[in-house]
């Protein structure tokens, strides 16, 4: 019992050194820096405490107050997953931000920087639905300020959009909660999800759109995702390296937490209670974020325009695995969501590496970067070819698995894996012809570029990654298996192991 | 080796292609020796395309200065046994142009000739005479105007010049010759 | 270690000591040519039958992937490895921007394609070879040129191994396990019960496999990619990256369809169908080359044409067949290669690749021009050498089927390779040396090594069959056919006749040798510059004339494109550039979604989310 | 032992080539006569071509580099080298490799080398013939093919002396009976093979001085006339193989191929030259639905064998 | 037809008929570019010919311009003279381009000077350094003796072919 109440800590004490970092920002701001590259150390190492020796899953009681009024956290396979992968790409950045965060007020930045990372991990680890929408604030309001953060007037813009949009979701998954909070009583997912099919099927199918909009904001899918463009330009990379690092991370979790857990009807195939089957929506809606995301993105000349666009397309493919319902299905999803974050991470810092050095955003100005930094140029291309699913790099092994769970889906899912494909063919057109731009003409000026040590750490960690989790899919395919399992089989993943612990306590 | 050489040339005689310069009016009198009323291929001897394939060099009319240059240049393409045949008056003194100041008038100055055929244009009969009389000189060995040629290179190569690359005026007293009048 | 395993992880350190040591050229170069050297070396510790597998936990069940060794992935692997090794040799001195540690990938990946036993690994490593010569093809010689061609081979290649993909998975799923041997086998037992669902999944196998080799209605990007390409890669890319296509083509051939499905002429209709693509294809690549003015891009024509020769031939699935497409494919290697090195051994000395451009250049470089002729005479299927058999044993296998129609088209382009490389040849080495090229010296000694090596390859090859034969027929006989009757080495047993390759080789010597001592006993002849021409009595000099205005080379068989030009209207990659550009003008209109002021967001949210609630109500 | 019977048959060798030159000549001659007879002219003496020929290797000439005299000696070479495995009459010096394709494949490389030789002459004349020469094969080959094949699959072998063997016993034996539709597209194939008035633009003496040979000079000229002669003597020989059934022996070999060379001297003597490219499309009109249409009659009639 | 001559002869000009459809006229020299521009605007568009006579005794070249009318039917000669010791007139070239090849080989055969003539090369004589042959000064029979005659004492002991019966 001793370890269980420990992994409070894992939300507790970036929340707490966030809001202390102000006092250390006195005594200097390197010092500021530090504090936050420690604690998302301790973060990580925590996660690799309970991811390796197996002690998950495991739940938390706060404060021995029973549910339906105390929260509790429930650490499964899933969460283990992505607090890990959180706590690493927060750290990575964090390092990064080391060298880049010195224009502008610093400690600022690293106290919105360990509240966005400490809200997504307690997003991701809490069981109460409630708490899940507290836990979306605090990263929703670190992650405006974030945005508005750097020089450059865009940010604003990019950030006040983000700003509208995100409260319209959050105001309606308010309203969904309220609904299920005055049919079933209780605000805990696992006695929801236990009493689901008890109330009438039109309030839940009500209530689950409400969700499933609130939320769909956040996942990036495509009517709501409108800010993901200007924000993600907008921000400084860094940042856009954490929206779509981590940001994007928590919101797919969540909505499928909900869809899956909540609402899951069990079946060969995962289906929502209610008139409407969520699922095949959400399904509709990634494939439609697929589409208009990769075909927007083929027209863009601003390679880091191409890179918000194709993050949003890189979500819409994640939500068509979650979606498929199956456990093949999730674990592509799950898979897909790790490799992306890495690679898409890696991909902005290097070119928050390359915007330093004067070179501007432009295709155009990426010629010749072969001569000028091989280093930034092959990890550049590590990172694309991940992303569009090419042997030796981690994205290979999802987009498998992708293909695999919609053909065993079968039905207009064949359809659906179609168009991604089609989808994918365009993606390869535009990041190859970066890649292209890159690798072709000796330019004019051949002033070598220098990366310094400390931008390059998380450069090469991210990089050595990808070929990793390439060549041994095992690192991270056991353990989203497992995720996979607690997601589809909502009883025996989730349920009765939150229920017993609380009857029992 | 002269049996040997006697064969050579008694196949020479037998088989000679013709190259012809159809220059000035000459060119008109082929036609006929060549087609059924005269037919020279009886006699082995074909018109040709190329000096590389020819035997034979007809010149067929008077030679202005840019034409001699022409045929001096294509003399020189022909290769070993080759023969030159004058055709009519104009290739012997000029002809009717004796007097030009355009037109030479002896062909033998600039290249060697082994035959000449008089007459403003000599009918047929004369061409195939000369023919035949040109095989009986290549076969009892007469015919040797190339080696003429050869020998005395530097000889002709100074009468082309003085035609061909005049450096002064011809005439030389312009004042005495214009007092006419 | 087992020796299997080696020749896949010898290639990859090599090409990681490469890409460490990239920036010295030298010595990345002669790092290639020693790996592909060991992986030669390699090679003799395998024999068929050799297995060996691993176990992947992925998908959540307990993957077996492995590497067989069957007598077809052997011959692959010799022919493949050993002109790895020549062109790698020749690169030493070569300096194109062709990046050493991109072929070894590729070589690795080649590898594993022949040795792979289950569809995960066989598309894993057909990927890894996509995308390695991808990003090879990028450093070509003109940049903004290059990067589209390399663009539109990766679209090409990508798009068809998708369909492949889907391919591998409605397969897998049928049968459970993703082993080649079992899905063929099972293919073949569900065969006669549905044969539209086989001929399905077959077909999407098959789209990756034709765009790979450049077949009929995926030919297009071949002039572009192989015109752009680095000089160095383009011989490794044209003869032996067509040759997965071929290899893919047999793993699915020997599906013997003739029981089940109507059958032409006593051909099952599929076989028949893709022999046509086969012909169509050789017609349309011969056709096409004799009008190019790139040599690089008429050489691409050549390759992908000579291409559908063997599809052709191996689409018969007869002994004859088979055997005839293996070895014309082991031909094509051969004189494709030979081809190409002196092309681009050319290219390096004379600086541009438009053949108007060049001419005379068999004063300045010997030895090149006579590889080059030797290429192409076995190019045009002469006999003593290497072409000839091949191309004979392809007539009579179609002609034995009795299929006089695509036999006659297969040997119209037979006579139009003859055109073309009769171009290629005159444009090129013959006709006026401009003065341009008075410098050009022959190749380096590598270069020279190389060239006499490829002359004794075809000659001997062309003289004894039989080394390439034997292993041909155990090929055959390994797909469960009878192969043909093999009597000495010397001989080629075709259906109709068998020849004894070294009498014709003695006969033709003997002629010579008396055709050499003609021409010395009969008059002596005068060497005569270039200039010293028939020029119908013009003097050269008076109206200036230079050797590029004397050589005719452009456009040499305009009459024959007149001729032709009706039947080239078709157009087949304005096709594919129309849809790309309607793909891109999709894009830009997309784009407009995201116009960037936030009202136009919140009416898309708040729309999306009536659109939900309707929905709700209209299924409630 | 294998030496004295090597040389036995170098010596035969050596024969067949001398006779097929003569022969060639002799029939140029004759051809030449006939001409100038239906000119209503005399005509040269029917020895004029062995005449021509001699004094052609006594003329002096010019060459334009090793590769030009390689081109021409690997121009007449490969023919006679064919003519060794052509059944003449009842005797093939190398009975056992008398295969068709083999025999048209090594008078495409006689091409190939000749194109060399003549190309390397750098004159755009022969650049000009070199290319309509190849065109006109590019025409003619594919009718000759269609027939090849026609034959193949009516006499299912593809050696020439068993060819010849089935033909043998009489007139209607003759495969001119059996395929006569296959007969009349080779006869106006030989017509573009050997080069005759309407189909030899590529040596047209007045557009393009005499085409490919615009350079050849004395002995390389008589190399052209020996590759010209000996390749009449094959081709026509090949098509007597095919059609007229060989020959009991060597004087009515000589005849029939004569008969094929007449009619080709009379079409020869009557039409004037045709455009490069109407000749080609010529080739692949008649002569082509000609050749296909005998192989589908000889696939109906049980050709197909479908091994 | 007739009321063109009473026309040309009101500008008094010398004209009169040689045949029913072909009459010359002749003019100063400093009018012959108004003459020839009014006849072409009557109707001779055609440029049939330009040639030149050398009156020695006179002293005069005198030039000849040959135009034709096709719809009226009519052949115009128009003649006008030019002192010989410097023989110069503006060129006709922007009435007929084609006048100026003739113009060229006027200047080469008489050493005529025609300012506004573009190309007044060398036409037809290879590299000729003596006066314009044309001229009447010019004695063709000394130029032809010089240059070509076969003197006998220069045959350089090559004796010609013999005389055959």
């Amino acid at each position: 019992m001793k370890t269980y109440n420990l992994a409070a800590l894992l939300v507790g004490v970036p929340l707490l050194m966030a809001f202390s970092i102000p006092l250390f920002g006195f005594i200097s701001k390197q010092l500021a820096k530090w504090i936050t590259v420690l604690t998302l150390g301790f973060e990580f190492f925590f996660g690799l405490y309970i991811f390796l020796w197996h002690i998950y899953p495991f739940n938390v009681i706060m404060g021995n107050w029973l549910p339906p009024f105390g929260e509790n956290l429930y650490i499964g396979p899933f969460a283990t997953v992505l607090i890990i992968l959180i706590s690493f790409v927060g750290l990575m950045i964090s390092i990064y931000n080391l060298w880049s965060a010195n224009h502008g007020d610093v400690v600022h930045f690293a106290l919105l920087f360990l509240m966005f990372v400490g809200g997504s991990i307690g997003l991701v680890s809490t069981g109460d639905i409630f708490n899940i929408f507290i836990f979306m604030e605090i990263t929703g309001i670190s992650s405006f300020a974030l945005a508005a953060y750097g020089p450059e007037r865009r940010a604003l813009g990019g950030a006040f959009k983000y700003l509208v949009v995100s409260s319209i979701g959050s105001t309606l998954y308010l309203f969904g909660v309220l609904l299920i909070y005055t049919q079933l009583g209780t605000l805990n997912i696992a006695e929801i999800a236990a009493r689901i099919s008890q109330t009438t099927s039109g309030l839940l199918t009500f209530a689950g759109i409400l969700l499933v909009a609130g939320l769909a904001v956040e996942a990036e899918l495509f009517p709501f995702n409108g800010w993901v463009p200007d924000t993600y330009t907008g921000a400084v990379n860094p940042v856009s390296a954490t929206l779509s690092g981590i940001g994007s991370v928590g919101g797919v979790y969540v909505l499928f937490r909900i869809l899956m857990t909540v609402f899951g009807k069990d079946g060969n195939f995962v289906s929502t209670y209610g008139n409407i089957d969520l699922m095949a929506l959400v399904a509709i809606l990634g494939s439609a974020t697929v589409v208009i995301g990769e075909l927007s993105a083929l027209v863009q000349k601003n390679v880091k325009k191409m890179l918000a666009y194709s993050s949003m397309a890189q979500m819409g493919l994640v939500a068509i695995g979650f979606s498929i319902g199956s456990k093949m299905g999730s674990y592509a999803g799950v898979f897909q969501l790790v490799n992306h974050s890495i690679a898409k991470a890696m991909m902005f810092l290097i070119l928050g590496i390359i915007v330093s050095f004067g070179i501007g955003e432009h295709i155009e100005d990426m010629k010749g970067l072969w001569y000028k930094s091989p280093f930034l140029t092959v990890t550049f291309t590590i990172g694309s070819l991940s992303l569009l699913g090419l042997p030796l790099f981690g994205g290979f092994w999802s987009k498998f698995a992708l293909v695999d769970a919609s053909i065993q889906r079968g039905g207009w899912y064949d359809f659906v894996i179609a168009i991604v494909l089609f989808a994918s063919v365009v993606e390869a057109f535009y990041y190859l012809r970066i890649v292209g731009y890159m690798f072709t003409s000796k330019p004019t000026s051949t002033d070598k570029i220098k990366v310094s040590i400390s931008p390059a750490v998380p450069i090469v960690a991210f990089s050595i990654l990808i070929i990793a989790i390439g060549v041994f899919p095992q690192i991270v395919g056991g353990i989203s298996w497992n995720a996979a399992h607690e997601l589809t089989d909502k009883m025996g993943g989730y349920v009765l192991n939150v229920i017993p612990t609380i009857v029992g306590h | 080796m002269s049996e040997w050489t006697e064969i050579v040339d008694y196949f020479r005689g037998r088989s000679m292609w013709m190259l012809h310069y159809c220059t000035g009016c000459g060119a008109i009198e082929l036609p006929p020796t060549m087609t059924s009323r005269w037919d020279m291929e009886r006699f082995g001897i074909t018109p040709m395309a190329t000096p590389r394939q020819a035997d034979i060099l007809l010149i067929t009319g008077y030679l202005a200065i840019k034409t001699l240059k022409r045929v001096v240049y294509t003399y020189e393409q022909m290769q070993a046994p080759k023969w030159v045949l004058g055709f009519g008056s104009c290739t012997i003194n000029g002809g009717i142009y004796w007097d030009s100041y355009n037109v030479i008038e002896r062909l033998d100055k600039y290249i060697p000739v082994d035959i000449y055929i008089a007459g403003c244009m000599p009918r047929p009969e004369a061409i195939l005479d000369a023919f035949v009389k040109l095989k009986e000189m290549v076969q009892k060995g007469e015919a040797k105007g190339y080696e003429k040629y050869v020998k005395n290179y530097e000889w002709y190569k100074a009468n082309q010049d003085k035609v061909l690359k005049r450096t002064s005026p011809v005439l030389k007293e312009i004042e005495k010759v214009t007092k006419i009048g | 270690m087992n020796s299997l395993l080696a020749l896949l992880i010898v290639p990859v350190i090599g090409s990681a000591a490469a890409a460490i040591l990239q920036r010295y050229r030298l010595v990345e170069r002669l790092i290639t040519f020693l790996t592909f050297s060991v992986t030669f070396l390699f090679l003799f510790g395998i024999k068929v039958g050799d297995l060996f597998t691993w176990h992947l936990d992925f998908l959540g069940k307990n993957l077996e992937m492995g590497l067989q060794i069957t007598p077809l992935s052997i011959f692959m692997l010799y022919m493949t490895i050993a002109f790895g090794i020549v062109l790698t040799f020749y690169n030493i001195s070569e300096k194109s921007k062709m990046k050493g540690f991109l072929l070894l990938l590729t070589l690795a990946a080649s590898n594993w394609i022949f040795m792979s036993a289950d569809l995960i690994s066989f598309f894993f490593a057909w990927e890894l070879m996509g995308w390695s010569s991808i990003l090879m093809i990028f450093g070509g010689r003109r940049e903004a040129e290059s990067r589209q061609g390399a663009l539109y081979y990766a679209m090409m290649s990508i798009g068809g191994s998708y369909s492949m993909l889907i391919g591998i998975f409605l397969l897998s799923n049928l049968t459970g396990t993703f082993s080649i041997q079992s899905n063929v086998s099972y293919l073949m037992s569900i065969l006669s019960v549905h044969p539209w669902q086989v001929l399905g999944i077959v077909s999407l196998f098959f789209v990756a496999f034709m765009v790979k080799s450049g077949i009929f209605p995926f030919h297009t990007w071949v002039p572009y990619t192989y015109g752009e390409a680095p000089d160095g890669f383009v011989p490794y890319l044209s003869s032996v990256m067509s040759k997965y296509g071929v290899y893919g083509f047999l793993i699915f051939l020997p599906l013997t369809l003739g029981t089940h499905v109507p059958t032409v002429l006593g051909l099952a209709w599929p076989n028949y169908v893709l022999l046509w693509f086969g012909s169509i294809t050789a017609v349309v690549g011969s056709v096409l080359a004799f009008m190019q003015d790139d040599v690089k891009k008429l050489f691409a024509y050549s390759s992908f044409s000579n291409l559908g020769f063997i599809l052709a031939a191996i689409a018969l699935f007869t002994p004859i067949g088979l055997t005839a497409g293996l070895f014309h494919a082991f031909n094509h290697l051969l004189f494709n290669g030979a081809i190409f090195i002196t092309v681009i051994a050319l290219i390096s000395k004379v600086g541009t690749t438009r053949m108007s451009e060049m001419g005379g250049i068999w004063q300045k470089m010997p030895l090149t021009f006579l590889t080059f002729f030797v290429g192409i005479a076995a190019a045009a299927g002469i006999p003593p050498f290497a072409g000839f058999g091949s191309k004979w044993m392809i007539f009579q296998a179609m002609i034995s089927h009795g299929l006089i129609f695509a036999t006659v088209l297969l040997f119209f382009a037979s006579i139009a390779s003859f055109l073309y490389l009769m171009r290629a040849f005159h444009a090129v080495f013959l006709g006026q040396l401009s003065h341009r090229y008075d410098n050009v010296k022959e190749v380096s000694a590598i270069g020279k090594i190389t060239e006499v090596f490829l002359l004794g390859a075809l000659i001997f090859f062309g003289i004894l069959p039989g080394f390439v034969l034997d292993p041909i027929n155990s090929i055959v006989s390994a797909f469960g056919l009878k192969p043909l009757p093999t009597s000495g080495y010397e001989y080629i047993n075709g259906f109709f006749s068998s020849i004894n390759m070294v009498s014709i080789f003695i006969v033709v010597i003997v002629a010579f040798i008396f055709g050499f001592v003609l021409f010395a006993i009969v008059a002596k002849h005068k060497k005569v510059p270039q200039e010293d021409n028939y020029t119908a009595g013009q003097i050269p000099q008076d109206w200036n004339l230079t050797p590029e205005m004397y050589q005719f080379s452009y456009d040499f068989y305009e009459p024959m494109n007149k001729e032709l030009a009706p039947f080239l209207k078709v157009k087949i990659d304005g096709f594919f550039k129309g849809f790309g550009e309607s793909v891109e003008y999709i894009g830009g209109a997309v784009k407009e979604i995201f116009t960037g002021n936030v009202q136009i967001y919140t009416y898309l949210a708040v729309g999306g989310l009536v659109i939900f609630i309707i929905a709700g109500w209209v299924v409630w | 032992m294998v030496i004295v019977e090597f040389l036995i048959k170098l010596a035969q060798g050596f024969g067949i080539g001398a006779l097929a030159l003569a022969t060639g000549l002799l029939f140029g001659g004759i051809g030449r006569k006939i001409m100038a007879r239906i000119q209503r002219r005399y005509g040269p003496p029917f020895t004029q071509n062995y005449i021509d020929l001699f004094k052609l290797f006594s003329k002096g000439s010019v060459s334009h580099g090793w590769a030009f005299d390689l081109g021409l000696v690997a121009g007449f070479a490969p023919m006679l080298a064919a003519l060794m495995f052509l059944p003449i009459g009842p005797f093939t010096l190398l009975p056992s490799d008398s295969s068709l394709i083999m025999i048209v494949y090594l008078m495409m490389m006689a091409y190939l080398g000749m194109a060399m030789g003549v190309l390397a002459s750098g004159n755009p004349n022969s650049a000009i013939g070199m290319s309509r020469a190849l065109m006109l094969m590019t025409g003619y080959e594919v009718p000759f093919a269609a027939v090849i094949f026609s034959v193949y699959l009516f006499s299912k072998t593809g050696y020439l002396t068993q060819i010849v063997a089935q033909q043998a016993g009489g007139f209607m034996n003759w495969n001119i009976v059996k395929m006569p539709l296959g007969f009349l597209a080779i006869e106006i194939a030989l017509q573009g093979m050997l080069g005759e008035k309407p189909f030899d633009q590529a040596i047209a003496p007045a557009e393009i001085a005499s085409g490919p040979m615009v350079e050849l000079g004395g002995k390389y000229l008589g190399f052209g006339m020996i590759q010209h002669s000996v390749g009449l003597f094959l081709e026509t020989g090949i098509v007597v193989d095919l059609f007229l059934g060989g020959a009991p022996n060597f004087w009515i070999f000589i005849a029939k191929q004569f008969v094929l060379y007449f009619i080709v001297i009379l079409v020869d003597a009557i039409l004037p030259r045709l455009r490069i490219h109407e000749s080609t499309s010529f080739f692949w009109k008649l002569p082509l639905f000609l050749g296909i249409l005998q192989a589908v009659i000889v696939i109906i009639q049980g050709g197909v064998l479908n091994v | 037809m007739a009321d063109i001559l009473d026309e040309i002869k009101s500008m008094d000009l010398k004209a009169s008929w040689l045949g029913d459809w072909e009459f010359e006229v002749f003019t100063p020299k400093d009018r012959l570019v108004s003459t020839l521009s009014y006849l072409k605007a009557k109707g001779f568009k055609a440029f049939m010919g330009l040639s030149c006579v050398d009156w020695i005794e006179e002293g005069n070249f005198e030039l000849v311009y040959i135009l034709q009318s096709y719809d009226l039917a009519l052949e115009t000669i128009v003649k006008t003279k030019i002192p010989r010791q410097r023989p110069v007139i503006e060129s006709m070239g922007p009435l007929w381009k084609l006048c100026e090849v003739y113009e060229r080989e006027m200047h080469e055969f008489f050493g005529i000077e025609f300012t506004g003539n573009p190309n007044l090369k060398p036409f037809f004589l290879e590299n000729w350094l003596d006066i314009p042959p044309l001229r009447k000064d010019f004695d063709t029979l000394a130029f032809s003796e010089e240059l070509f005659e076969f003197k006998e004492d220069e045959t350089h002991g090559i004796e010609s072919p013999k005389r055959i019966e």
